[in-house]
């Protein structure tokens, strides 16, 4: 029985101004979309390349990184090692032919509510036209 | 301290293909330091496996475990039965490690996840470079700390060569020349002089030019 | 819980104001904060990002706001004027009308249903009147305090009698109409004003009548994501793209009616400018000023990089008004460059860069209170007490004191905090939230000081005056630094007697160690519990020292040049050699026929490239001084941009008025100084309006030679303190956290930072004592919950973890392993990811628990079919 | 570069610098700003005179005179160009003024003979031809820029009342424009008035910022035009400024001789509430020798005044049956319509006189309700004193106009005029060209008429003198002693207005206080009163080019009925766009007397 694909994305999320703005989406009534499940991290510069491979390898159709912006980390630079971080993961993901879209960094500032539930949406949808993950279709051939 | 590079993952992909039940084991030393045979590449390494076959609908069993040091025939027994669980050891380790793995365990097929580059220390996180060629016969007296065996392109013992522009080398201009380097060097420290000496033709045959080299200290053999 | 006597009343709920109240209310004191609208932030709310680092002000200070809208020790009156004070320092009495709400904040959930049904519909002039709110609104989501307010002026309540639609719609029935305006009287010691500014509002530039002539903080608001516009671009009349902007700068500022530079502008303008490039590479994007005065930190640099990779502009004129094109909603410019050449162009867009004025109201509170203020109704301060205003006991930062940027409001708002409590005898507040998980360990109540100049001295005194106890670390054998070079500063005052006091003053404080011939060797620890070792040059002994915090003053160094023949001719002065000259020869000065002045020597270059700040006032202060012992000298400034900021501005229009002459020359046109046979000196110049070479025989060169920074790698290294592109201390946040490094309980104050006057050093030295008070005065050092830890089985030693912490947490001890001190790790995690052998953990964040995390999180929706 | 090489090289040496030059130039009143120039080129930029020809930069040459390069500014042509419109006037940040200095320049170059005394002075026509010398083409420039209220802060540097005299001046500078030559002169007039209509329509009305109050007093008589102009000029200087008047209202003439329909009296009280926004005094009602003399006036502590009590007697006929009732004199009769509203008169009106005055009553005496108005004058009607437009306006009324005709005697009954016997005029000027009418005795007409009213001109009221005693007088009023200075017998107190001068109109009372204030300041300050007060105005012809034709805009006018029934302000104004327009048609660059910079030819600017 095959229903509608809905993507599973894994949004480690930084404690910081992202988990504000998801917060204050959430406090606002804002929608977006259930697909995006949220792991709140002490700094976005804490998310490892492991985990983000983990992430995928458990089953996420897309994983995001939520950072604060650009000169705003609440520990310095952990937000641009992420960034380093995320094109690295990227260049491995072309190793495995893996999309690379399905793997993003997004910087929030601390109030962007509307930006956080319109990114979410976008997010959703850039996965959703990927299809489900590689790492599914050909398992479920087994 | 030993530099490694992971292997290209195309290349260990090709390695292991034939194998379903691989052991990843890393090196806590010289190649951890180095990001490339750490615990931390080892996990990374393995997901990167398992994901692979995964897409590719075969299935995998893989071990992830990492050693304090693999050169140390001593540290390898821990993970005996961890070999021998498996069809393959994709060893995270320099050279040294790989061989001393497939010495210690001779029936198993030990795999290099590695290339091992080169001796040289960490400029920054994530930066490393050459230092040490290991000719056997150093001559960093002479140089003011700087060692043109290894840092000069060319190796050249008299430098520097024409190529040298603005104290860069003419292979790329992101390359010291590391002629300039000593002679700014032996300038601060005064000692321009030892410049004038010239270099006597180098003992090569110390350097691994002559043969696999074998150190023995009698007072340490038993 | 807290007696009111001995309290401070903070009148403005600005930036400043909310600074100042943190810093006090951290340090133990009780705080009152008046503002008169409904919402504290201020005008920096309002902005879109701020220079030079484009954060968004917002996102960085909510924290700060919801902070001091919840802080025990602060008490926020929104809505709230000062109505009259009484009394004298110490024991002030202030009433204060604070007017009705209507809505109850405890209660109100911010759901928003009221201000959807409100029929009432206004300009949000949050919004700069662009866009609109209803009667009852928030002034953005996330705005502080948290709850609706009725704009009673235009609530159809009021209005038209009996509009409850409001009312009915709020669940909580949070809404009352029946509240009426309250007088509280408040019993207060201290009084700091941060009133803040009015925009100029333009009289010219047709502002009114074109919809496309904004103003600079309209273009804020459009800019803004949460702005009308949503963050695009656009302009007013057709909400299309703009191709062209224009920006006019210098409106309401350095004319007949205000003879004061607003300080901001260009660097705003600038930002403006950029940012809009960056938004639309396509864009046309042209600033029109006078002198491009970007003279604080990096902001050369920011300038610099607008011009040279965002492609902006830069047109040195200015431009008297603005056309309307016929049948479009253009604008047409017309200018003339340095040639006389008159250009017409035309903009979709001009925005008008307005000045700072002091905000009316405070005005006029000020005067009541019989404050001094200058002719432009600032406030009079001295150089030396820059937060001091004529009245004991009252207190002023931010831009009411003289024209200012955020940065320099926040320093100064420390250092209103710090004199406010130097000024009082009073019993602190209630203490701290008892929650908060703690070490038990009481911060050493001792202060380091490095660099004994006039920074390190006011540290070491508001420090010791405050009653802790301080060791000021100075490399010399004797205290006053740079200062002992000056003279004047630019109101006049006399720096001689002042630093002459001030070291007097430090040498006998009962509560200051001054330590001469003496370097920083080692340190160790973290805020609260540090300890150094100092090394004194006389003794091959070494000193410990245990301190609380530290506050980093070594200053800055001049510029040796080799240009100009300085060093060749005895006659090429560097300006120190003027001021020494000008104290000690003065019958020379009076043989003198002329004078030239070089500014920019070694500033602004690509080198260097920074303004130094300070030389152009100096010159122009110098060359008045020479004026007055020889009022027939004829003086030549040579100048590139005259950057006398701020009411320093008064010194350009007064050297015009005694008759010294400025010639401006370019960094490709430099000056050329040649000694003739007869050892006479000439200086050659371009100059630009006539478009004709001058030769000026000379008498004296003096050259403003660059503010460079200090020897201060090997205190970097041991305090593991960033330095930035130019060798200056780079601290926490450029623009929110001025005088505080990222490593918490180390400070740093004056030329460390950057080069600057003496007045903003001071305020620098008053911030950071503040600020180190807010550690010191503390019952119990506090620790962040999350620590990391390290399984020294594991670790390597490879040394990753003290390479990458942002905070300098972990060190490698002797034994080569490596130790976490918990006082300075903040809990990032950022070492734990990049551990090569995963010895690192932190114990909230575990490697395992978030891999489980995610598993858990992956599995399929609820009722989602596969 | 070596030494050598400067020597040969055609750089400025400072050795050729007059640094005395900035301090002379500075020092010249006006002037003091011109050191402050921050080189910003804003002046460039607005001035039609550098859009129209390069070589004319002032910024380039203030910045010489900064430098010293006084050979080189004082022989160059340049400073000749400016055209005195005071387009930059509010341009420059640091408040220069731009034409002074370079009236300063000039005088410079003429005194040390680096020039001659060629039209020293000169300036546009329109601008030489105004009483009050505003600068007509700074405020039309500032019109077409858009700004409006910099335009009026231009016209109120120079005269206190644009909104009146934007509806009642005889604008002698539409006259002398330029654009005559091409089509049609500019509107200034309705420009004028654009601008201050705009200003007392907005919010805030502008008011001019007046200096640091001084000390001492001033005490003006007669709150005419005259006296008006001389307390808005002595308030901006600071003086503390009170004004007298016997009326019970403020305005003198421009408040009960000219009627509301041509001077809505709520403007007239705005331009006076402005004037008194500046801190100056009106007391009305009050009469110099009756409540007050100069002597109580100096113990009250004024140490200067101005005499401006205007002419508010008219002149008799000394004609028979001249006192029959129903002869009503002309001012006497504009007054009462002013002060007390409506006046009942005849049906038959029948008006004497052949000035603007005459003309005016007759247009009052119909919205008075006479059903058939007539002028009868001794002129022919191209020799009338009315202005041609005046007269347009009062055919276009109905207004019957008799021209050479000289009233006989006046015939009555019970009392009552019926009847006027005029007599035919051949002659009104005799060989002297003095007014000396002859008449054909032979043929005579009688006209029937109810009311008969007569504008045959005014008088001063002497009665005044009782409050100065010492006052020089002259049956035709009070001597003054030097027309520039105004000055008197009697130090300290100085006359102008209608009263000095005879009557005349608004814009040159205004001229005429203007110079009473600049005396008493003078006066006050113990400076000299005389120097450089003879300057005249010459007006520099242009001969236009290549201009684009443009038609003149049409005011907006009530219908002639809605007119003739009521005192309703005629015409409308021009609209917003209308000013823009009209104004564009200046030319801008009138006035220039620069040799040779082709900027004769260039004929209208691209501005």
């Amino acid at each position: 029985m095959k229903g509608k694909f809905e993507p599973l994305i894994l949004a480690f999320c930084c404690n910081y101004c992202p988990s504000c703005s998801a917060d204050l989406a959430k406090s606002a009534k804002l929608q977006y979309p259930p697909n995006i499940r949220i792991i709140k991290v002490p700094c976005i510069g804490a998310v490892g390349i492991i985990h983000i491979l983990k992430a995928l390898e458990n089953g996420a159709d897309g994983v995001c990184l939520m950072g604060c912006l650009e000169g705003k980390c609440e520990y310095s630079t952990g937000n641009f090692r992420a960034m380093k971080r995320v094109q690295y993961v990227k260049k491995l993901l072309g190793k495995l032919s893996i999309e690379k879209e399905r793997l993003e960094l997004y910087n929030f500032a601390a109030a962007e509510a509307y930006r956080f539930c319109k990114l979410a949406r976008e997010v959703t949808e850039t996965v959703r036209t990927l299809g489900p993950t590689p790492l599914k279709i050909n398992n479920s051939k087994i | 301290m030993i530099v490694g590079q992971q292997k290209d993952f195309d290349e260990i992909k090709k390695m292991i293909s034939a194998y379903s039940r691989i052991l990843v084991l890393g090196c806590q030393t010289c190649v951890a330091i180095s990001f490339a045979g750490g615990m931390r590449e080892v996990e990374i390494l393995a997901s990167m496996i398992r994901m692979d076959r995964k897409m590719a609908g075969q299935d995998v069993e893989i071990k992830e475990e990492a050693i304090l040091r693999q050169c140390d025939f001593e540290f390898l027994d821990s993970v005996k039965d961890l070999v021998a669980g498996c069809d393959v050891v994709l060893s995270l380790a320099c050279g040294i490690g790989v061989q001393a793995m497939a010495e210690r365990y001779p029936d198993k097929v030990i795999l290099p996840g590695l290339n091992t580059t080169f001796m040289g220390v960490t400029e920054e996180m994530g930066i490393w470079s050459e230092r040490c060629a290991g000719c056997g016969d150093c001559i960093l007296d002479k140089t003011g700390g700087l060692c043109p065996i290894a840092r000069c392109s060319k190796g050249l013992l008299n430098g520097p060569c024409g190529g040298s522009v603005n104290g860069k080398c003419e292979i790329s201009p992101d390359v010291d020349c590391v002629w300039q380097l000593i002679i700014d060097r032996l300038k601060a420290l005064n000692q321009l002089e030892k410049l004038e000496e010239i270099f006597p033709i180098k003992d090569w045959s110390v350097s691994g030019h002559g043969g696999t080299r074998k150190i023995v200290r009698e007072d340490l053999t038993a | 819980m807290f007696s009111n006597f001995g309290s401070i009343l903070v009148v403005g709920g600005g930036i400043a104001g909310i600074q100042a109240c943190l810093d006090l209310a951290d340090s133990g004191y009780f705080v009152y904060l008046v503002e008169k609208s409904a919402f504290i932030g201020g005008k920096t709310a309002q902005l879109d990002k701020t220079y030079p680092v484009n954060d968004c002000p917002f996102c960085i200070r909510y924290n700060e706001h919801m902070e001091c809208a919840s802080h025990t020790n602060i008490e926020v009156l929104t809505l709230s004027e000062v109505k009259d004070i009484k009394g004298g320092s110490g024991n002030f009495k202030a009433t204060i009308i604070q007017r009705p709400r209507y809505v109850d904040i405890d209660r109100c959930t911010t759901c928003g249903l009221c201000a959807e049904k409100c029929p009432a519909k206004v300009n949000d002039e949050f919004n700069e009147g662009m866009g609109k709110r209803k009667a009852i609104y928030l002034e953005y989501s996330r705005a502080v305090p948290n709850g609706y307010v009725i704009d009673k002026k235009n609530c159809l309540h009021f209005t038209e009698e009996g509009c409850n639609i409001c009312r009915e719609a709020c669940n909580e029935k949070a809404i009352d109409f029946d509240k009426k305006e309250k007088d509280i009287t408040l019993n207060i010691g201290s009084i700091i004003l941060a009133t803040g500014f009015d925009s100029v509002i333009p009289s010219y530039y047709d502002y009114d009548k074109f919809s496309n002539v904004i103003t600079s903080m309209e273009f804020e608001r459009i800019m803004s994501l949460h702005g009308p516009c949503g963050g695009h671009l656009i302009r007013p009349s057709d909400r299309k793209e703009p191709k062209n902007i224009a920006w006019l700068q210098c409106i309401g500022s350095r004319d007949i009616q205000h003879n004061y530079c607003s300080t901001v502008c260009c660097m705003y303008a600038v930002k403006q400018a950029s940012l809009a490039k960056q938004s639309n590479r396509m864009l046309n994007a042209a600033i029109f000023f006078m002198d491009m005065r970007v003279c604080g930190k990096d902001y050369e640099r920011y300038y610099n990089r607008a011009k040279d990779e965002d492609d902006v502009r830069f047109v040195r004129s200015r431009v008297h008004n603005v056309f309307p094109v016929d049948g479009t909603n253009d604008l047409l410019i017309r200018y003339a460059d340095e040639q006389g050449k008159i250009s017409e162009e035309i903009y979709d867009m001009v925005v008008l860069s307005l000045g700072l004025e002091p905000s009316q109201d405070a005005v006029k509170l000020a005067r009541g209170l019989g404050i001094g203020l200058d002719k432009n109704n600032f406030i009079e301060t001295s150089s030396f007490a820059p937060v001091n205003t004529s009245v004991p006991g009252i207190y002023a930062c931010g831009a009411f004191n003289a024209p200012k940027d955020i940065s320099e409001s926040i320093t100064e708002a420390s250092a209103a905090a710090c004199a406010s409590l130097l000024n009082m005898a009073v019993s602190k507040a209630a203490l701290y939230d008892e929650s908060l998980e703690k070490t038990w360990q009481k911060p050493v109540s001792t202060g380091l000081v490095v660099g004994g100049g006039v920074t390190g001295m006011v540290s070491c005194l508001c420090l010791a005056d405050q009653g802790y106890k301080a060791y000021l670390i100075e490399k010399t054998d004797k205290l006053g630094g740079h200062a002992l070079k000056l003279r004047k500063t630019f109101k006049g005052e006399d720096v001689t007697s002042y630093v002459k006091e001030l070291i007097d003053k430090v040498e006998n404080h009962p509560l200051i160690d001054v330590c001469f011939n003496s370097e920083v060797k080692h340190t160790d620890g973290y805020a609260g519990n540090f300890s150094t070792r100092i090394a004194i040059s006389s003794s091959t002994e070494t000193k410990k020292i245990k301190h609380g915090i530290t506050i980093m003053s070594t200053g800055a160094d001049f510029f040796r040049t080799s240009e100009y023949l300085y060093g060749k001719n005895p006659r090429v002065l560097s300006w120190f050699q003027l001021d020494k000259m000008l104290d000690e020869k003065p019958n020379e000065i009076k043989k003198a026929n002329a004078w030239v002045f070089i500014l920019c020597v070694g500033s602004r270059e690509p080198e260097r490239p920074y303004c130094s700040k300070i030389c152009c006032s100096n010159a122009i202060q110098n060359a008045l001084e020479l004026k007055k012992v020889n009022p027939d000298m004829e003086i030549y400034v040579l100048y590139r941009d005259m950057r006398t900021y701020g009411l320093r501005e008064g010194l350009y229009t007064d050297a015009q008025d005694k008759g010294i002459v400025f010639i401006r020359y370019k960094l490709d046109g430099k000056p050329e100084v040649e000694e003739d046979r007869d050892g006479r000196l000439k200086v050659r110049i371009f100059d630009n309006i006539l478009g004709e070479d001058l030769i000026i025989q000379t008498d004296f060169i003096t050259l403003q030679t660059a503010i460079v920074p200090g020897n201060h790698d090997n205190l970097a290294k041991l305090f593991n303190l960033p330095v930035n592109q130019d060798g200056f201390f780079k601290e926490a946040h450029q623009k929110f956290r001025p005088v505080e490094f990222f490593a918490k309980g180390i400070y740093l104050a004056g030329l460390v930072h950057s080069p600057k006057p003496i007045d903003e050093a001071i305020s620098q030295a008053q911030a950071a004592a503040a600020k180190a008070v807010t550690v010191l005065s503390k019952e119990y050092i506090t620790t962040s919950n999350e620590v990391a830890s390290i399984d020294l089985k594991l670790c390597v030693a490879c040394l990753t973890c003290a390479r990458i912490c942002p905070f300098g947490a972990v060190i490698i001890t002797g034994m080569g392993e490596p130790y976490v001190e918990p006082a300075k790790c903040r809990g990032c995690g950022i070492c734990v990811v990049e551990c090569p052998t995963r010895a690192m953990v932190l114990e909230h964040f575990k490697n395992d628990s978030i891999l489980t995390k995610c598993k858990a999180l992956l599995e399929p929706f609820m009722g989602y079919v596969q | 570069m070596n030494s050598n090489e400067w020597v040969f090289d055609l750089a400025i040496s400072s050795n050729d610098l007059d640094p005395a030059f900035k301090f002379e130039i500075a020092n010249v009143p006006g002037n003091e700003l011109v050191k402050n120039c921050f080189t910003c080129g804003a002046c460039i930029a607005a001035c039609p005179v550098s859009n129209a020809c390069s070589q004319f930069d002032p910024r380039k040459i203030i910045h010489m005179v900064i430098l010293g390069l006084k050979d080189q500014v004082l022989s160059s042509d340049n400073i000749w160009c400016c055209s005195h419109c005071e387009s930059c006037r509010f341009s420059c940040p640091q408040g220069i003024h731009i034409s002074e200095v370079m009236d300063a320049l000039q005088s410079k170059a003429v005194s040390d003979n680096y020039a001659a005394a060629f039209e020293k002075f000169g300036t546009a026509p329109c601008k030489a031809a105004c009483p009050a010398h505003i600068s007509i083409q700074g405020f039309i420039g500032m019109i077409t820029e858009g700004r409006y209220r910099d335009g009026l802060k231009l016209i109120k540097e120079e005269m206190p009342f644009p909104c009146i005299c934007g509806r009642i001046c005889y604008h002698p500078c539409e006259n002398k424009c330029n654009r005559n030559k091409v089509d049609e002169p500019v509107a200034i007039e309705y420009l004028k008035r654009f601008l201050a209509d705009r200003d007392l329509a907005g919010d805030i009305n502008y008011v001019p910022e007046t200096e640091e109050k001084k000390e001492d007093k001033v005490a003006v008589i007669g709150a005419g035009p005259a006296g008006l102009s001389a307390a808005y000029f002595l308030a901006i200087k600071g003086y503390p400024v009170t004004v007298f008047d016997r009326l019970p209202v403020a305005g003198g003439m421009m408040a009960v001789g000219i009627p509301a329909y041509r001077l809505p009296r709520d403007i007239l009280r705005k331009e006076i509430k402005t004037i008194i926004d500046m801190g100056v005094e009106i007391k009305t009602g009050i009469t110099l020798g009756k409540e007050i003399t100069i002597e109580s006036l100096r113990n009250e502590g004024c140490k200067a005044f101005f005499i401006a009590v205007g002419r508010h007697v008219s002149r008799g006929l000394n004609v028979k049956g001249e006192n029959l009732e129903g002869i009503i004199h002309g001012i006497d009769f504009l007054k009462d319509v002013s002060l007390k509203g409506k006046v009942s008169i005849g049906e038959r009106a029948i008006v004497i006189g052949g000035g603007n005055v005459a003309i005016d009553v007759a247009l009052t005496a119909l919205r008075s309700g006479a059903k058939e108005v007539r002028i009868v004058c001794l002129e022919g009607r191209d020799e009338m004193h009315a202005w041609k437009y005046e007269i347009k306006n009062a055919l276009d009324e109905g207004i019957v106009i008799i021209n050479n005709w000289g009233p006989g005697c006046f015939i009555g009954k019970n009392g009552h005029v019926k009847r006027i016997e005029f007599k035919r005029c051949i002659a009104v000027l005799d060989a002297n060209g003095r007014f000396n009418p002859q008449y054909d005795e032979t043929e005579l007409m009688t006209v029937e008429a109810d009311t008969v009213l007569l504008s045959i001109g005014q008088a001063c009221d002497m009665s005044f003198v009782k409050g100065v005693p010492d006052l020089e007088v002259s049956p035709m009023g009070p001597v003054v002693k030097d027309p520039f200075t105004l000055e008197t017998n009697i130090p300290g107190i100085f006359v102008g207005g209608d009263a000095s001068y005879g009557p005349r109109s608004v814009v040159k009372a205004v001229a005429s206080g203007k110079d009473a204030a600049i005396s008493i300041d003078r006066y006050l300050k113990g400076e000299d009163i005389k120097a450089g007060r003879s300057q005249k105005w010459n007006s520099i012809e242009f001969e236009p080019q290549n201009v684009k034709l443009a038609d003149r805009q049409q005011m907006q006018c009530l219908s002639i009925d809605r007119r003739k029934s009521s005192f309703e302000e005629i015409d409308s104004g021009f609209s917003e766009q209308q000013a823009r327009l009209e104004a564009k048609r200046c030319l801008r660059i009138c006035g220039t007397q620069g040799q040779g910079l082709g900027v004769r030819d260039q004929g209208m600017t691209n501005l």
